[in-house]
């Protein structure tokens, strides 16, 4: 967003592009470019933390794997996750106030209401639905989860002409 | 590529101070009126070439100037030194003429002779 | 540099930021990636200041990452964000406190939409209302935890054990301040010292005797950028970024990296690591890296706790050089210790959590 | 006819007004803020578009008010003016009234202040000066650096201040463009060795014999011009400048360094000029400049009678503007006495 800072005629070039996005997955259209079908990547890791469990970010059992850039000291935390959460205080899926804590159920009612009554669901849907239509095209399988073929292709595939 | 799944991507900027303009000196110094080019695009319009292939004379020139030598010696291959542009050119600077220029140039260094 | 000139920006931003009673929302990455900061935050703020933070275990994520991420639409995320202004109301509490600087941006843009096109927050009610049955007021204060650290940097500093100072040269140590875009470049009023010249980090260091430094990439974001990482694709960028920024710093031989959002000091430490590994290179001096930290470990470290209850060793780039340098007691070899029973923090005397 | 008439502001429009009126017999009284007049043509050193000294356009002004028509009252401001059925009554800063028939406005203009442009560090970083500052080197005969050395790269940034909604400015104040080209000339007079950096939006080169200084300043003195709004400047480590723009006509992002960097301030609205408005109740445009009644046939009438404008209190003018504004001042004010009596 550093854009909305500079601009002298007062447009944010950066809201215009979130706009045009929120456009190309409400009509399907994102799906035609690679950066455009990475939408499913995030739906199925941000997205999906963001409606089970209240946080954007879930991170236990995600290591180096799919994050190699992490490090090995991330690999000595998923290997000890609850232990070292414990010595940083946390409250790792307990109740009541706390780093990590178990987010009540009816607390999680409340936000996938809010995402059904806001269309938020419905954008989750399309991503899917023309994700699918998509794969079925490049005939790639797809199927739920990350460890398809459709799902590593886009997280993985750059054409490197981006930066010319 | 191979540990992290991912290149580190060049930045695009010209580094004016570490580019080499000794192309540009030469060309400045045999067409003067190299000078008064104010980059308005006119002899990219009515350029043969450029209206076939991606080649704009007024964005060469600047490469020129800044010392992008890789790309204008690339984009020149592209011009036919037919003339036309020096006919539109409203500061009347002998655009043809920094074509000859340039590619004399790049001929005399083996390095990028062309 | 004329640092009189700096002093005259900041002045034109002064900011408002609540005395006490504050409603704690956290942050998901900090979370994940630095869980010693939020405890030390609240320690700070609950022992040492003796403030009343208050934190509903029913408030959520504010949908910043995925809304950034553009699978949102930002009618939900308004939505989510007025539940969590409704959880407020709901405990009494009017000053918001965000220990994320994306949702801070996010707060303060939402706020200001709303003050601008007031239908879209009567909408927003509506489907609140429809969702949850939840009514909700706007905060009277929004300030970012990092301004409420700034603000009372004094009175830490009075309570110092260690200063940011060199123990064997008597130096100040030269720090690299690091400000999350989404503080003040989105509404340059809503930051401490505006955009240009952000003061709130170094406000703090100044306090505790440390050195700022500016290079020329200090405004460079780090490279987070949502998708620009989350999808392995597209990292050579995100990379990308940080490395312009270290090596406009280099020169300038920086002894450590504060920041204040939660995604820069994990971005700004894991890719010293990807850089060394695939091209060798080191930014540190005599081969080591540059040990960054979020002002919370910075605040902890000048106040006497123990490195390792405050997370350090979560860090990818080690952080021992500036820990020797300032001079701090640790045992090394506790670094990977998981132990928390009281004899061992008795041992220490220090931060038993 | 034996009439009074107050003239507010002793730069180039007041002392023209105050000329002029002294000519025909008016009573003039010139109330300037300074301890001298001149106004803004005390801090420029040489003129576009021929690069004359700006001391000769300071004589002749001082030629045509060398007359005792003139009451010059120096180190003077306006606490308070109202208006009465035939006169205005006016309340000087020495507590002095006067009593007078019409008043003009002759407020003129203050250079927009750099350091508000926060990202470009004037006042921050040692080598980023305003165009007036160079005029002072001009002046002094020597450009250097705060260490003393001399400048070999120099930038020119343009729209400092101007087609800027960051800081409320949305015109263009029309005279940096060939501000930016002859100090680029002078400088390359001064040094021959510099090279110089213009950096545009636009190259407003509208007046009479701009474009053909344009063309010169390229063709005599290699004067570089890059299309790109600088974003920001910061200092490297060892005190050079670094820039970031845009190459918008290359399409490419550009990072240059520079010893010295020179910020082409626009015109504003006067700080005077803003507080006789408030107590005056003048009326002001969106652009802080005193609105004149009428765009085409009243550039020099205010909204209130016997009240009107001269110069660059009301937009941005070059002197020759600023000179033909006054004398159309000078010839309502004849034509609103005549009425009166």
């Amino acid at each position: 967003m550093s854009c909305k800072t500079r601009c002298p005629r007062g447009n944010a070039p950066g809201l215009i592009i979130m706009a045009l996005r929120s456009l190309s997955q409400d009509l399907g259209y994102f799906t035609e470019s690679e950066k455009g079908r990475q939408q499913l990547a995030l739906k199925r890791t941000v997205g999906h933390w963001m409606i089970t469990y209240g946080y954007c970010l879930y991170l236990e059992g995600v290591g180096t794997s799919m994050h190699p850039e992490q490090g090995p000291v991330w690999d000595w935390i998923q290997d000890n996750w609850r232990d070292v959460f414990k010595k940083m205080g946390a409250n790792y899926q307990g109740d009541g106030p706390g780093i990590l804590r178990r987010i009540p159920e009816e607390a999680m009612d409340e936000i996938r209401e809010i995402f059904k009554v806001t269309g938020g669901m419905k954008r989750f849907e399309n991503i899917e639905k023309f994700s699918k239509k998509k794969a079925k095209e490049l005939n790639m399988k797809l199927d739920d989860g990350i460890e398809n073929e459709y799902f590593q292709h886009i997280y993985k595939t750059n054409n490197g002409s981006h930066t010319r | 590529m191979d540990k992290f799944g991912f290149t580190i991507s060049e930045g695009r900027q010209i580094d004016y101070e570490s580019n080499d303009r000794r192309i540009a000196e030469y060309i400045f110094d045999r067409e003067p009126s190299f000078r008064l080019c104010i980059e308005c695009g006119g002899c990219s319009a009515t350029c043969t070439t450029g209206n076939f292939t991606d080649f704009s004379l007024r964005e060469l020139n600047i490469l020129i100037k800044r010392g992008e030598n890789e790309q204008v010696r690339e984009k020149l291959k592209k011009c036919m030194l037919c003339g036309k542009c020096n006919l539109v050119c409203p500061r009347g600077v002998n655009t043809r003429n920094i074509v000859v220029l340039a590619k004399k140039a790049f001929q005399k260094s083996d390095e990028y002779a062309i | 540099m004329i640092l009189a000139g700096k002093k005259a920006v900041w002045k034109d931003y002064q900011k408002e930021i609540a005395e006490d009673k504050y409603y704690y929302v956290r942050s998901c990455v900090r979370q994940n990636f630095f869980p010693g900061s939020e405890t030390a935050f609240l320690k700070i703020m609950r022992e040492e200041l003796d403030k009343d933070v208050y934190e509903n275990p029913c408030h959520t994520s504010c949908t910043g990452i995925c809304y950034h991420s553009d699978i949102v639409p930002v009618e939900t995320t308004m939505t989510v964000v007025a539940r969590q202004f409704a959880l407020m109301t709901e405990a009494g509490y009017e000053n918001l406190m965000p220990s994320c600087i994306t949702s801070f941006g996010l707060y303060t843009e939402i706020l200001d939409t709303w003050h601008h096109f007031p239908e879209i927050e009567e909408k927003v009610r509506r489907q609140l209302k429809k969702a949850t049955g939840r009514e909700f007021k706007k905060p009277k204060n929004l300030a970012h935890a990092s301004d409420v650290i700034f603000k009372f940097r004094k009175e830490i500093g009075a309570k110092a054990k260690y200063k940011l100072i060199n123990k064997e040269t008597g130096k100040p140590l030269k720090v690299v301040d690091h400000i999350g875009c989404h503080y003040a470049k989105m509404f340059p009023s809503k930051g401490v010292g505006g955009a240009e010249y952000p003061y709130v980090l170094t406000g703090m260091i100044e306090e505790w005797g440390g050195q700022i430094i500016d290079y020329p990439e200090r405004r460079h974001c780090c490279g987070f950028g949502f998708r620009q990482y989350l999808v392995q694709a597209n990292r050579g960028f995100s990379v990308a970024c940080s490395k312009e920024k270290f090596e406009s710093m280099r020169p300038f031989k920086p002894d450590m990296i504060i920041t204040n959002c939660p995604g820069c000091p994990m971005f700004l430490d894991r890719w010293q690591y990807v850089i060394n590994e695939m091209e060798g290179k080191r930014y540190g001096q005599n081969g080591e890296g540059i040990p960054v930290f979020t002002y919370e470990e910075v605040a902890g470290l000048v106040l006497g706790y123990d490195p390792w209850e405050l997370g350090l060793q979560m860090h990818q780039t080690d952080c021992e050089p500036v820990l020797n340098k300032i001079g701090i007691d640790y045992s090394p070899e506790d670094k990977y210790n998981l132990d928390i029973s009281p004899s061992y923090s008795k041992k220490h005397n220090l931060i038993n959590v | 006819m034996g009439k009074h008439v107050v003239v507010i502001g002793g730069g180039v429009a007041g002392l023209e007004v105050a000329g002029q009126l002294s000519k025909v017999g008016i009573q003039v009284s010139l109330i300037e803020k300074d301890s001298k007049t001149g106004g803004n043509l005390n801090k420029w050193y040489k003129l576009f578009p021929d690069r004359r000294k700006s001391s000769e356009v300071k004589e002749y002004l001082n030629g045509i008010t060398a007359n005792d028509g003139i009451n010059l009252m120096t180190n003077t401001s306006i606490e308070m003016f109202n208006r009465h059925r035939d006169h205005f009554s006016i309340i000087t800063s020495g507590g002095r009234e006067l009593i007078a028939d019409a008043i003009i406005v002759a407020t003129g203009f203050d250079l927009f202040k750099s350091a508000r442009k926060e990202e470009y560090g004037y006042g921050i970083y040692d080598n980023v000066i305003t165009s007036a500052d160079l005029e002072e080197m001009f002046s002094r005969g020597e450009i250097s650096l705060i260490n003393n050395t001399i400048p070999e790269k120099i930038g020119i940034i343009h729209c400092v201040g101007s087609r800027d909604e960051k800081v409320g400015n949305f015109y263009c104040s029309k005279l940096c463009c060939v501000t930016a080209v002859k100090q680029a000339i002078e400088i390359r007079e001064f040094l021959p060795e510099s090279k110089v950096f213009c950096f545009y939006m636009d190259m407003r080169m509208g007046g009479v014999f701009y474009e053909e200084l344009y063309r010169e300043a390229q063709e005599q003195w290699g004067v570089s011009f890059i299309r790109g709004k600088v974003s920001e400047v910061s200092e490297t480590i060892d005190n050079q400048l670094l820039i970031k723009v845009e190459d918008t006509l290359a399409g490419r992002p550009l990072k240059m360094k520079f010893d010295l960097l020179v910020l082409m301030a626009g015109m504003e609205m006067s700080e005077g000029g803003r507080k006789i408005a408030g107590i005056g109740g003048l009326r002001t445009g969106e652009n802080r400049f005193f609105a004149a009644n009428d765009n085409h046939f009243g550039s020099n009438i205010s909204n209130i009678e016997g009240v009107f404008y001269a110069g660059t209190c009301t937009a941005p003018m070059n002197i020759t503007e600023t000179i033909s504004h006054a004398r159309a001042a000078v010839i309502e004010v004849i034509d609103y006495l005549k009425d009166s009596n």
